[in-house]
């Protein structure tokens, strides 16, 4: 088997670039758009079990991710950014899934929070009716692993994610870095 | 009719008391910034104390001649309700020149995952062990994957 | 100025919305798919256009409360000159009042306030 | 009502039953022709008054299957397990939601998990499942090879 | 002493003395409609990070605080990331009506800007019939929803249109017998003479309790009448998902979001010109050094300082109350504001004549 | 997929709301009918979260299958676990450790707690106050806090094993338990103050979702929803399990029948909850916190049927064992599926924002009712 190992201790993305006020003194159109778009992620109101709890924690009081700018929850996805899939997607759901993913305008982003929506996680071996990972349907930007993830992990994907539009690299281009990086 | 006015108005009355009572609780916690309880994680990241016993990840320590006290017995593969553990064994000739089986590859699928410790509970050396990390966030699910004993690592002596 | 800061008010709006617009024209690329331009409805296909026949009852309303607004309408010039005219001022709007109360309670006893 | 003397009362009314005392609850086993009236006859009489289906579900026993009815007394407090051998061919069976609203959505998951048929059950689809889903996936014998992966 | 007041007119003589009529009338245009929109989107972002940050006070929380210091170019980037959203149109959309709502919505919220004094002789048009202005051009903005969600094809969207049809035409009522009550007691609908007749105090404490009462119900109605919560039926977010802009995105929706605010900020500033006297300085009585200290700021601080204290009760409401059930919103329409404010009109008229007030 | 639905003339609206639907706490689906706003027909369609957790229970082990339950009704996650191993032990005869019901009693109503705080806010939220809503998550996250300490997951314990509990109590979890409720006894005012009395909130509440006594029996609705119509359903009163029959304290009953009712059945029930954890939490007696089982738990063969009161109502684990290592068949009761059936009674004729007013005092949780 195949088995790729994470480096250790890689930088914390959320440290990479200060945030602070730096979007006025950016020179390029390019990086003013890409912060603005880092800055005002709104998220669907979407979740269907477990991990949707743990995302209500992280928008109440004690972790408050409005502090990205993230609490304008849209019920709409005409208005929303970005997709949390929080919790399983079967396979009933999955149009549903895509029609949403479908609906949102440009440009869009998805975060699979928690194991069942990054692989299936409990429901992977032995089940007929459940996604084995949100991947299949809709292309995901970042995952968070565990079960569910903390809100503390749920903001360090969110952080993940700003680190990804502000670098303005595509999913593929990603990829390709990793597999340049021996990832 | 003077009943219906009465009636009326202390309607009026009670509606305007209790609306009154909800704004004075949060004007109160307008005014008094005290209140907030809100945690700023990216920046206490330094400060964030996690309790010891919660189960972020399955992790296998090493010391420091990068040992470990895996033996490789399946333990932990068979009590995971999901398959989240794969241990390939492979066999090691050891100094009497018996074979012996011994942990090729540990693999631990961290995106199946979901931290229920059966199988810290199941394993017999105390090999494995659940880490306080949660950072796990990743572009490519596929570095979700790991494998958890490290290059070269060799069991600790006198562990069956 | 006079009536001309309206035309430029409404030359203003329509400049900073239509600006707005023809930026986010000119600077997205959006894509296209088959469900994109569907309505959006919960994510599931809709049952129907929201384009047929609905209740009479929301004209009903709208009628009643747009009588009410025109009978205010009537009121703006009263209410300005009120105070020099004095009580006869204050009679008139009684029986105005009174007349539109009545046709209130009419239209209140025929169930037409009644949101469907 | 203590068990045995809820078996003996039962007993006296189907005589044809046969009344066992389980684990937890009594356990009557009737012809599944029967179901009907004898869940009139348990939600009617006074004594008995089972008003309550807290848990109507199937078992598969590669051989046949088996419907149970667990049901309570609010009045009385006593608990009943009435079971129903169906043929595994055609399984065909009353509905009970004449009788308890509560069946309606557990007949409709059945039908849906195990392909049982209701009788003048008024709307018998598939509710947890997709239109199309081919198969009752609850069944012993079913196999799906691409969505399920076997550990 | 600087004032808006001095600046426009010193602007005003220079242009004349220079060029021709004309050109002064169409410079100052110009200068007018680069205000205004300059007005437009600071007053837009400004209450919208004014309300992130009181929602997020009162829920015991930071709000924004990582874009830029202490969060405060958080309503930037939203409005860069809306205006850079890709802006569609529904395949079964009316296109025309549907492209043509959010213009209606912002033409109008933009109109109504031109009435208000924002200081000392200071407004854009002071037209005789200010009040009157505003009252019959606030109700055209209903037109504007009903088109977007009518032209939308949305169910969801029809039934928030229809919601706020009702609700705004309905309570447009009992806010303008609120504004009639004031206008008996001045007898003029000119802004300035309204703002002017209270130099000796303020109509909300010289008025009585019907000016109280007035006050409340005016309040209330124009809650309502901004489709704030806890009358946001138009939007219902739990009910009807998005009401009326459930299919608007990008820019479109962001004009919507704009009109909004600045129509809270209008109505606010009506508020404030008929019972907290406009730009008028607080006095008391005979306090001479107090009333000194008070004419010594500025003007149009007074008055963005009364209307702002409004729109944070507004806030206020929102992020307290739960929502109304539409038939109890009408129900309190025509139950409770309506004949109180009748009544509350009547007893003002007695007291206008009489002479009662202060 | 529906009965066949006519666009019909008569001014009829058919509207999905769900399965991506703010109100529906999930991903429910329902199909409801129109006229004007009134509710004249109501369908639901479930399965958009069927997980298929009884047909994968039965290839787990007994200790195994105990964790995917905390997936189903994860607002009650340690209770539903207790059902499990409560049925396990039951079936094994396993005596418990005293200490190990005393932890086990106390975390289901820590977690009845958490999870009625947690309705609370989200109702107040469907009825569009957002305030309520991180009020009600300020206590429930010192509630995490100590679950965490001690079990080391905020939401999906896994804590209770067949034989007790899986490691002893935190040393400090007497101390945060009692820190909790003088905190939590401090703060429940402010919910009165802030919901219950409020008008709107109340006018909003009263006099919908009627649903009478017998109908509440017959639909099968058990937990909060049947005792505001005055059926009385506590299964730890009636079927007293693990160590409730030791403990005082009241079923909450109330016979309005409509919403307000479920309302305030669920408030009082916090009241209760604080009771039993007051009487409890000083006398954890000393001891082992798991008794000595089998490395590979073997059920006999039989029938073993289990139900606890979650915070929802009635689960039942019914356990067809053939002897084996895993569960023949394994059928999951859950309260909300019940509950459910009953909602298109109780909007019929109502309004779409009171649509939205019961479910949220209904408190569904999907993966509960989908499994």
């Amino acid at each position: 088997m195949d088995v790729k190992v994470t480096p250790p201790s890689e930088p914390f993305p959320g440290t990479v670039h200060p945030t602070d006020g730096g979007g006025i003194l950016l020179s390029t159109l390019d990086d003013v758009i890409n912060w603005a778009r880092s800055n005002s992620l709104w998220p669907l109101v979407f979740g269907t079990s477990c991990c949707a709890i743990e995302m209500m924690s992280t928008a109440a009081a004690k972790y408050d991710f409005s502090r990205f700018g993230f609490e304008v929850a849209r019920a709409t996805p005409r208005q929303a950014d970005v997709i949390i899939i929080a919790g399983t997607i079967v396979n009933k759901m999955a149009p549903v899934l895509k029609r949403l993913f479908d609906q949102m305008p440009d440009p869009k982003y998805v975060i699979a929070m928690g194991a069942c929506a990054t692989s299936g996680g409990p429901f992977f071996y032995n089940t007929y009716s459940v996604v084995k990972g949100a991947d299949h349907i809709i292309p995901v930007d970042v995952y968070v692993a565990g079960c569910p993830p903390r809100p503390e992990a749920l903001l360090h994907a969110l952080i993940t994610l700003q680190e990804k539009i502000k670098s303005g690299a595509t999913r593929d281009q990603i990829r390709i870095e990793m597999k340049d990086n021996g990832k | 009719m003077i009943t219906f006015l009465k009636q009326y108005f202390t309607d009026i009355y009670e509606a305007i008391v209790s609306l009154l009572k909800g704004m004075k609780l949060t004007g109160y916690y307008f005014t008094h910034h005290k209140e907030i309880i809100t945690q700023e994680y990216p920046e206490n990241r330094a400060t964030l104390n996690l309790p010891e016993r919660f189960r972020g990840e399955v992790v296998m320590p090493h010391d420091e001649n990068n040992e470990h006290a895996c033996t490789g017995c399946s333990a932990c593969e068979l009590a995971c309700p999901n398959g989240t553990i794969k241990i390939l064994n492979k066999f090691e000739v050891n100094a009497e020149g018996k074979k012996k089986k011994a942990i090729d590859t540990f693999v631990y699928h961290l995106e199946l995952c979901t931290m229920c410790n059966l199988c810290i509970v199941a394993c017999p050396t105390d090999a494995i062990k659940m880490a306080q990390t949660f950072e796990h966030s990743v572009f490519d699910r596929s570095l979700l994957t790991k494998k958890l004993n490290q290059p070269n690592s060799k069991l600790r002596e006198g562990i069956e | 100025m006079g009536s001309g800061t309206l035309i430029t008010l409404m030359l203003a709006a329509i400049v900073f919305s239509a600006g707005g617009i023809a930026v986010s024209k000119i600077l997205t690329k959006g894509s296209t798919n088959l469900q994109k331009g569907q309505a959006y409805e919960c994510g599931v296909p809709t049952a129907g256009s929201a384009w047929k026949q609905f209740n009479v009852g929301y004209y009903l309303f709208a009628l009643i409360f747009l009588i009410f607004e025109v009978e205010m309408v009537f009121m703006f010039p009263w209410a300005v000159v009120a105070k020099k005219v004095g009580m006869l001022a204050l009679v008139e709007i009684l029986v105005f009042v009174f007349i539109l109360f009545m046709g209130f309670l009419y239209a209140h006893k025929k169930g037409a306030l009644k949101w469907m | 009502m203590e068990n045995e003397e809820l078996i003996a009362q039962v007993q006296t009314r189907f005589p044809e039953a046969s009344i066992v005392l389980g684990n937890d609850f009594p356990e009557v086993s009737i012809d599944s022709k029967q179901l009907l009236p004898v869940l009139q006859t348990l939600k009617t009489e006074p004594s008995l008054a089972f008003n309550f289906l807290f848990c109507e579900t199937c078992v598969d026993w590669k051989t046949h299957f088996t419907m149970v009815y667990h049901l309570e007394s609010t009045t009385h407090r006593h608990n009943l397990v009435i079971k129903a051998n169906l043929d595994r061919v055609q399984p065909e069976i009353e509905t009970a939601c004449h009788l308890y609203r509560a069946a309606e959505l557990h007949e409709r998951e059945i039908f849906d998990l195990f392909g049982i048929i209701f009788t003048n059950h008024p709307h018998l689809r598939r509710i947890l499942l997709t239109d199309d889903w081919v198969g009752y996936p609850l069944r012993k014998d079913y196999d799906d090879p691409i969505n399920m992966i076997k550990l | 002493m600087i004032s808006l007041e001095n600046i426009s007119a010193s602007i005003h003589q220079l242009l004349s003395a220079n060029l021709s009529q004309t050109a002064v009338i169409l410079i100052e245009m110009s200068i007018i409609a680069l205000l205004a929109i300059t007005l437009f989107a600071l007053l837009g972002l400004i209450l919208v990070f004014m309300e992130r940050k009181v929602s997020a006070w009162i829920q015991i929380r930071l709000g924004p605080n990582r874009v830029g210091p202490k969060g405060i170019f958080q309503t930037t980037a939203d409005t860069i990331k809306l205006a850079l959203k890709e802006g569609f149109v529904p395949d079964g959309a009316d296109k025309f009506l549907y492209k043509l709502a959010p213009f209606v919505v912002m033409i109008i919220a933009m109109m109504l800007l031109a009435p208000i004094a924002f200081a000392k002789n200071f407004a854009m048009w002071d037209l005789n019939i200010g009040v009157f202005f505003i009252t019959a051009i606030s109700s055209v903005s209903v037109i504007g929803i009903l088109m977007a969600g009518w032209a939308s094809n949305n169910q969801y969207s029809l039934l928030g249109a229809m919601r706020s049809g009702a609700q705004i035409i309905s309570y447009e009522i009992s806010a303008g017998m609120a504004i009639l009550t004031i206008i008996v007691l001045t007898g003029s609908l000119q802004i300035s003479e309204i703002v002017n007749s209270q130099s000796n105090g303020w109509w909300l404490f010289k008025g009585h309790i019907p000016a109280v009462i007035a006050f409340v119900i005016y309040i209330i109605a124009v809650t309502a009448e901004t489709n704030r919560a806890p009358f946001d039926m138009a939007e219902a977010e739990s009910e009807l998902t998005g009401g009326f802009h459930t299919e608007y995105s990008g820019m479109r929706f962001a004009l919507f979001f704009l009109a909004e605010y600045i129509n809270i900020f209008i109505v606010c500033a009506v508020g404030a010109t008929l019972f907290l006297g406009g730009w008028m300085p607080f006095h008391i009585g005979a306090w001479e050094g107090f009333n000194h200290i008070m004419d010594f700021i500025p003007s149009s601080v007074w008055f963005l300082g009364k209307t702002f204290f409004l729109i944070f009760v507004i806030m206020w409401f929102r992020w307290t109350f739960p929502r109304l059930r539409i038939d109890q919103l009408l129900n309190l329409e025509w139950k409770y504001l309506l004949p109180i404010s009748l009544f509350n009109l009547l007893f003002m008229t007695l007291i206008a004549i009489k002479g009662w007030h202060f | 997929m529906f009965e066949q639905v006519s666009a019909n003339n008569n001014g009829e609206l058919v509207i999905n709301v769900g399965p991506q639907h703010p109100a529906t706490h999930g991903v429910l689906h329902l199909l409801i009918t129109l006229h004007g706003e009134t509710v004249t027909k109501l369908e639901p369609n479930l399965g958009y979260i069927h997980r298929s957790i009884e047909k994968m229970c039965e290839s787990l082990s007994y200790r195994q299958f105990i964790y995917t339950t905390s997936r189903m009704d994860y607002l009650s996650s340690h209770i539903n676990n207790h059902a499990c191993a409560l049925g396990v032990e039951k079936a094994m005869q396993i005596e418990i450790p005293e200490r190990a019901e005393y932890i086990r009693v106390l975390m289901s109503e820590l977690t009845r707690l958490a999870s009625h705080q947690l309705w609370w806010g989200a109702m107040a939220m469907d009825l569009g106050a957002l305030s309520p809503f991180f009020y009600a998550f300020r206590e429930r996250e010192v509630i995490n806090d100590i679950m965490e300490e001690t079990c080391g997951a905020r939401l999906t314990m896994n804590y209770f094993v067949p034989g007790g509990v899986m490691y002893d109590i935190h040393p400090n979890f007497v101390k945060r338990v009692k820190d909790f409720i003088v905190l939590f006894k401090s703060k429940i005012a402010e919910y009165d103050e802030l919901v219950t009395g409020n008008v709107i909130f109340q006018n909003r509440m009263k006099n919908i979702g009627i649903i009478s006594k017998e109908d509440a029996i017959s639909y099968g609705c058990t937990g909060p929803t049947a005792r505001g119509s005055g059926v009385s359903c506590d299964v730890r009163k009636n079927y007293p399990y693990s160590i409730y029959k030791n403990v005082q304290f009241d079923e909450v009953l109330e016979y309005g029948c409509d919403a307000f009712s479920r309302y305030q059945v669920r408030i009082k029930e916090m009241y209760q909850s604080v009771r039993i954890i007051e009487q409890l939490i000083d006398q954890i007696p000393e001891g082992e916190f798991q008794a000595k089982t089998k490395a590979v738990i073997k059920l006999p063969k039989g029938e073993f049927y289990t139900r606890v009161e979650t915070a929802r109502g009635e689960l039942g684990v019914y356990i067809v064992s053939e002897g084996g290592t895993t569960p023949y068949r394994i059928k999951f009761r859950s309260p909300g599926f019940s509950n459910l059936s009953a909602l298109e009674h109780m909007v019929k004729g109502h309004k779409i924002g009171d649509l939205v007013a019961i479910m949220g005092v209904l408190d569904l949780v999907i993966p509960d009712i989908d499994r």
